[in-house]
């Protein structure tokens, strides 16, 4: 069916639902879009086949906006698919732009994650033995479903990308940004992140900054959080030094250390690397022993430096056997 | 044929490069398993390198520098000591043995000593085998 | 973009490097790298010959970038810049791998070897192909000097720097100059009067047109670099009141001296307790009085001087305080000679002589009769008020170790040689002009040896005993070297400052502060305004650490980028 | 216990010849090339340390000083020119001194013209004595046979008398000189045994001096072993042989050849000494004390009026012959009045006892020695038992 509208799809891959949450958080706004474009498809929301997108010349949709990291063959499928089908590939949130917090499955192994699911869990009934395989034979029919991959990607390990929008989730008044910037037809170089700034958080957040050195590491409910000076002079553990801004500063300016969903900044190839050598050197100390002991305050520091950055990392996964 | 590790140094300039360069001038032999990348001070030295290096395949990386004190930019090597052991540790989380970082400090006299830890490195890095790193990533990218 | 053209040159190095090395092999492998469009194995290329064909190729293939695999880059790279600069090419734009010193010279498999020269020449080619130009920086040099301290180091670098027609502004925190000099009677070995040493020293610094002197003063702020400083000095006046000045140097010379020993630490001797028992500085008041007598006013029949107070102790300093030996062996000669028929004992560790004409003074010492007595490091002589019964007024208790006994000896006046301190505010100084202090106290110099009177700091010198204790002849002869220095820099007129430093990207810097700290050369600064931090190049060392440190990659270390290094790492693995 | 330092010491020492102390620095060289330098007694250094500090006592009882023979050795490699053997020999004076109960000693030591004064009024007196004693009973134009002016019996008498009395100061001193160095001392455990046991040493020392001889120079030892023996020899002849020797004019050789051999003995060293001294040709002859000289200068003149008296005498002189002897005789008795038990002389008797008694204290010490490491052993557990 022809149409002068914008042609739009949304779409989630392993993801949490808080992407989609993020656009309908643009309030009325989704309405003009309505308005402004047929929705082709768009799961939580609008009833929409994968049919349909495959019956769909190359290039119809005018805008896909990928939500999710890709954890299984049917996230790669649609993805290729929409990449096939849109003039633009958006990877919106950071799963789809970094790999997002399912990339933290990248620090384990499918197999441990299976058995830990489907074989250990306690609130399996006793002795079951089931494991989801793509193919499965039931009284006669064969079931297949998506396989499971055996670690985490993001969007662009397995399709081009023209613009990543980060975030977990992206700001609302982003989304409305990037959905006019699509409308208006202005956009930025492809590859570029939108709808976000090319300085770190410290840049917006609004805690006094001063000279760095640090004595002691503090999870925030263990001290009484000084609410105007910077978070990391105060001991606590704060990515904001290592994460785009554009969010709005809104974790640290409510008394929450910044956990990096923006991601890196351009020239940053690692932002776990980067955090951990920004944060060590700031440490207060010259004995190997007392440094040991400020570092004891940083428990899982790949799980917080990577938190959502895993798959996009130089190692992109943990490599133990 | 056995297995050769194949080693990527980081070295200061004023002290551990010096010190290599001595060993150099004394004749002292070494296993040839070690790439050198000279830094002005190891504190110029940003963890992503050793990752990189792993990333890229190397199956050992070494970092030398001032001994404590001794620094020529009088503080840097500190920046190091800080860093290695936080990076050691999330190193083994991400699955790499502790092995294959070594953080070592070599002044510009201690040619013997940087012969010394480079063979040793090496034997350790025979025993071990080859950094898991790329094996994996090609795993991966083969079969998802 | 295109890899830029790269000619590669492999030294032969006679047989130093052919011998082990394969260097054609190497040679015809860089053909192969990207981007290169020459390659040649060479028998020196150090020679002239060498550069030659170096700037030759340059010419012929049109260069852009230059590798040459030779010594360490510790040994010519100056070399080989310089025969690209003669083509027409940035010096910077010339890489070197170091296949001698840390490859031919430490293997013997040639294969591996040569292999390994492949892997160097790699990272050598593709890290020269990221390098940009660079220009080094020129500032101007500020011919004014700014001294700190009124001693005789302090005195002697203002007038040679005066007396060469450099203006000085001299700083002195004490009422009067002169320093611990002013204290002092005469002067070992030679005996000749430290007054008459000082008195036309200060006359001429007081009536110099070209020395500006400063008394009741102190630097509260010293800002800039090199040839560019800014210094904030506060002039108490009598009267309370106080005047804030600014002045513009080019050169600082910290000549704070030190602080004596505060003898009552030592309990064991009594000072503060017993009248008797004085420090050096005392009896050195006493001498340019002209009259040695006890508290009571009567002569001293028996005066013992006790050496290495506070000084070579495991309980105070470990360190020798260097004029102590002589000084006493000159008391031993002023009393002597004042009181004929008393007898002097030395009580000491060790006694060091080592000075021009010391030995021999010491051996005077001897023939003028003066008892010497040997302790134990670790151990202290025990000072004792004497029984009415005895002939003295004090007694000292002292295992004497060569006799092997315990003795007791006779005292009625006790010269404690209290050794020297840093001040008490070294630290703070230290702060103000950035520079550093060992493990004691002292001010530390860029190299022990070779570089004695400069700092870690540019256009920053310590001269005289703030960088360690020191006699009168050591104190004058740094004190004219850091003067020499720095007229050398002014005679320049213009300093030039290497192009390998760091720079903040002010779009990217957040302004996260991570970095302030970092800076062991106070180099990096924050505008409050702007909310940016910034390098000041010329402070800047290059030693990479604020780079390392930048959460938002917003510092770059010219030449030695994360780029350059990232593609160093690739090539050496191949 | 702290020992009491007195810097005044040295001063005392001085006169002495103890000059050069306070330049030593210690650094061992003297004991070190010291022939007889040995655990218990190391010296010159640690004496010269003592006397630096002033530790009196402490010298008193040294009986290093008597084991060193001044060979020189040790001025010779001194850095300082501290004359460690000058020292050693001015603390013998000094001892010397400390042992004589009468004060005449410090007094001599202390005065050459004390000295000299004190040998003129004897000499004096001696001459108008024996004159006074000579006309009384005899001519002066005979000098042997009935009434001789001096005749041998009686002289002899004289001579043994004299001797008692020496002896008896002699005799004194050194019981003093055994009480300051080994008879004070309670803690250290002699027994009559060890004395009797090295007795033979006081002999011995006293005939051959046999550790002189062990010193590098060779020469020294000689020549004071030849001094020594004339005398010996020339006092047994007097002392038991005075009639034979006073006899004539005929010439009775078994007593004559040895007198003759003795003074010449006598006569060749003392003129070698002089000279040595006088030329300063060696370390020990660099420093002389006036009673070095009056010493020699003594025996010699004693030496050579005895000759000339005997020839006088056998050329039938007998007049002439009769007033050398009292000139002999005035020079002789303050020799021994004098000279052996206050002065130089008195070593004679103080080296060989002081070798005696070292020896003796060294073995007492040893024995204390080996009783404590046995009381050490006794007081560890016997291990091996243990383990067994």
């Amino acid at each position: 069916m022809a149409s002068d509208k914008l042609q739009i799809a949304l779409y989630w891959g392993s993801a949490c639902g808080g992407c989609d949450v993020a656009v309908l958080d643009t309030d009325a706004f989704i309405l003009d879009v309505a308005a402004a474009a047929d929705i082709r498809l768009w799961p939580i929301a609008v009833d929409g086949k994968y049919a349909d997108i495959e019956a769909m010349e190359d290039g119809e949709l005018d805008l896909a906006i990928y939500n999710g990291a890709v954890r299984n063959s049917e996230n790669e499928r649609i993805a290729k698919l929409l990449r096939a089908k849109s003039k633009l590939l958006v990877a919106f949130g950071s799963c789809a732009h970094l790999g997002g917090i399912p990339g933290l499955a990248n620090l384990t192994s499918r197999d441990e994650i299976l058995s830990t699911a489907y074989l250990h869990n306690p609130s399996l009934e006793k002795g079951s033995k089931t494991l989801p395989l793509p193919e499965s034979g039931v009284n006669g029919t064969t079931l297949t479903i998506p396989s499971f991959y055996k670690r985490v990607y993001k969007l662009d390990d397995v399709v081009p990308v023209d613009y990543y929008v980060p975030g977990c989730p992206p700001a609302f008044d982003q989304v409305q940004a990037v959905l006019e910037a699509v409308v208006g037809g202005d956009l930025p170089a492809v590859g570029s992140v939108v709808g976000a700034s090319d300085r770190a958080l410290c840049d917006d957040c609004a805690r006094v900054k001063s000279e760095k050195r640090i004595k002691h590491f503090y999870r925030p409910w263990q001290i009484m959080i000084d609410p105007d000076a910077c978070l990391l002079e105060q001991g606590i553990l704060c990515a904001g030094p290592v994460t785009r801004s554009g969010c709005g500063s809104r974790c640290p300016s409510s008394g929450i250390p910044c956990r990096g969903c923006y991601g890196p900044l351009d020239g940053v190839v690692d932002q776990g690397a980067k955090l951990l050598s920004a944060v060590t050197s700031v440490i207060d100390s010259t004995d190997p022993e007392e440094i040991d002991r400020i570092i004891d305050g940083l428990p899982d520091f790949a799980g917080f430096a990577y938190r959502f950055s895993m798959p996009s990392s130089l190692l992109q996964r943990s490599v133990g056997q | 044929m056995s297995f050769e590790p194949k080693i990527v140094g980081f070295l200061c300039n004023w002290c551990s490069y010096t010190g290599a360069d001595l060993a150099g001038t004394s004749r002292i032999h070494y296993a040839p398993n070690v790439r050198v990348i000279r830094v002005m001070c190891s504190a110029r030295i940003d963890p992503t390198f050793v990752i990189k290096a792993l990333a890229d395949g190397a199956d050992g990386v070494l970092v030398c520098g001032c001994h404590p004190g001794d620094c020529h930019y009088s503080e840097g090597n500190y920046k190091t000591m800080r860093r290695m052991p936080l990076l050691k540790r999330m190193l083994a989380d991400l699955g790499i043995e502790d092995e294959r970082v070594r953080l070592e400090w070599v002044s510009a006299s201690e040619g013997k000593r940087f012969a010394d830890i480079v063979d040793d490195m090496t034997e350790r890095l025979r025993e071990l085998g080859p950094s898991p790193v790329k094996m994996v990533l090609a795993g991966d990218a083969g079969e998802r | 973009m295109p890899e830029p053209r790269t000619g590669v040159f492999i030294c032969n190095c006679g047989t130093n490097i052919a011998k082990v090395v394969d260097c054609d092999a190497v040679a015809e492998a860089a053909m192969a790298m990207p981007g290169v469009v020459a390659a040649r194995s060479y028998k020196y290329m150090c020679s002239n010959p060498g550069q030659e064909m170096i700037a030759q190729d340059i010419a012929d293939h049109g260069l852009e970038r230059v590798v040459v695999a030779a010594c360490s880059p510790r040994m010519h790279e100056p070399t080989f810049r310089r025969a690209a600069e003669t083509a027409g090419l940035n010096p910077y734009l010339v890489e070197m791998a170091n296949i001698r010193e840390q490859c031919s010279w430490v293997h013997d498999d040639s294969t591996a070897a040569t292999e390994k020269a492949e892997d160097m020449v790699r990272a050598a080619v593709m890290r020269v192909a990221r390098h940009e130009p660079l220009e080094r920086l020129s500032v101007d040099m500020c011919p004014n000097t700014l001294v700190i301290g009124g001693g005789i180091a302090g005195l002697t670098a203002a007038l040679e720097l005066a007396d060469a027609g450099k203006l000085v502004y001299l700083v002195e925190r004490q009422p009067g100059l002169g320093g611990n000099v002013a204290r002092v009677d005469l002067t070992a070995p030679y005996l000749d009067s430290a007054r008459d040493m000082l008195t036309d020293r200060l006359t001429r610094v007081v009536e110099h047109r070209d020395i500006d002197v400063m008394v009741s003063s102190e630097l509260t702020r010293l800002d800039g670099f090199v040839g560019n400083f800014k210094a904030a000095i506060t002039v108490h006046h009598d009267g309370g009141s106080d005047e804030e000045r600014q002045v513009d140097v080019g050169s600082v010379i910290v000549c704070t001296g030190y602080r004596e020993f505060d003898a009552s630490r030592a309990t064991h001797l009594g000072y503060g307790k017993l009248p008797n028992v004085i420090t050096s500085f005392e009896f050195e008041r006493m001498l340019r009085l002209g009259r040695i007598e006890t508290k009571e006013g009567r002569l001293p029949q028996y005066v013992s001087v006790i050496h290495c107070v506070g000084s070579r102790s495991e309980e105070f300093h470990g360190y020798c305080s260097r004029v102590c030996c002589m000084t006493a062996l000159k008391y031993a000669h002023e009393v002597k000679s004042a009181l004929p028929g008393s007898y002097v004992s030395d009580v000491y560790v060790d006694m060091h002589a080592f000075g021009k004409g010391c030995e021999d003074f010491y051996r005077r010492s001897a023939e003028v009769k003066t008892l010497f007595l040997m302790y134990g490091k670790g151990e202290h002589p025990v000072v004792r008020k004497a029984d009415p019964s005895d002939d003295c007024g004090m007694l000292i208790t002292v295992d004497e170790l060569l006799s092997g006994e315990t003795i007791e000896l006779p005292a009625d006046l006790i010269i404690l040689m209290v050794g020297m301190e840093p001040r008490e505010d070294a630290e703070a100084v230290t702060r103000l002009v950035n520079i550093s202090q060992d493990k004691d106290g002292w001010f530390i110099e860029s190299h022990p040896k070779l570089d004695p009177v400069a700092t870690t700091t540019d256009g920053v010198y310590i001269a005289g005993a703030c960088q360690s204790p020191k006699d009168i002849p050591d104190s004058v002869a740094q004190a004219r070297a850091a003067a020499g220095r720095i007229l050398g820099k002014i005679s320049k007129g213009k300093l030039e400052i290497d192009a390998m430093f760091a720079e903040v990207d002010e779009d990217r810097c957040s302004g996260c502060r991570m970095c302030n700290e970092i800076c062991p050369y106070t180099a990096i600064e924050f505008d409050a305004e702007t909310r940016r931090s910034q390098v000041i190049s010329a402070l800047c060392k290059a030693c990479g650490a604020c780079v390392a440190t930048c959460p938002s990659a917003a510092i770059k270390a010219k030449h030695f980028t994360d780029e350059q290094i990232f593609a160093e790492i690739a090539g050496v693995l191949g | 216990m702290a020992i009491r330092a007195n810097p005044k010491l040295i001063e005392e020492l001085e006169p002495y010849g103890a000059e050069d102390v306070m330049k030593c620095y210690h650094c061992g060289n003297c004991s070190a090339v010291c022939p007889f330098s040995a655990d218990p007694y190391v010296f010159p250094r640690k004496p010269m340390r003592y006397l630096q500090m002033g530790l009196e006592e402490k010298l008193q009882d040294q009986l290093d000083p008597w084991l060193c023979y001044y060979c020189g050795e040790c001025s010779d490699q001194c850095p300082r020119d501290a004359e460690p053997g000058e020292t050693m020999m001015s603390l013998r004076r000094w001892l010397t001194a400390r042992y004589d109960w009468t004060g005449i000693s410090r007094l001599f030591y202390r005065s050459w013209r004390w000295e000299l004064g004190a040998i003129l009024l004897v000499a004096v007196l001696t001459a108008i004595a024996f004159t006074l004693f000579g006309l009384s009973q005899g001519s002066l134009a005979s000098y042997d046979g009935p009434n001789a002016f001096l005749p041998s019996s009686s002289i002899h008498i004289f001579d043994w008398a004299l001797a008692m009395v020496l002896l008896a100061f002699l005799l004194s001193n050194a019981a003093r000189m055994w009480w300051f160095t080994m008879g004070r001392d309670k803690t250290l455990p002699t027994s009559v045994g060890s004395y009797v046991r090295s007795l033979w040493m006081l002999p011995a020392h006293f005939l051959t001096q046999a550790r002189y001889g062990q010193c590098e120079r060779k020469g020294p030892w000689l020549t004071h072993l030849a001094l020594m023996l004339s005398y010996l020899t020339m006092l047994v002849l007097i002392m038991f042989f005075l009639a034979d020797m006073a006899g004539g004019p005929g010439i009775d050789w078994r007593v004559h050849v040895f007198g003759y051999l003795a003074t010449a003995g006598l006569v060749i060293s003392t003129i070698l000494f002089l000279r040595n001294r006088a030329r300063k040709s060696a370390p020990q002859y660099r420093h002389s004390h006036e009673s070095d000289w009056i010493f020699l200068v003594l025996i010699l003149v004693v030496a050579l009026t005895g000759i000339l008296q005997h020839i006088l005498h056998r050329s039938g002189l007998d007049v002439a012959a009769n007033v050398t002897y009292v000139v002999h005789l005035s020079l002789v008795v303050p020799m021994l009045a004098l000279e052996v038990p206050f002065s130089k002389w008195s070593h004679l008797a103080y080296r060989p006892l002081g070798i005696y008694l070292a020896k003796v204290r060294a073995t007492a010490l040893a024995r204390s020695r080996e009783g404590d490491e046995a009381a050490q052993r006794g007081a560890e557990p016997a291990a091996p038992l243990r383990a067994a």
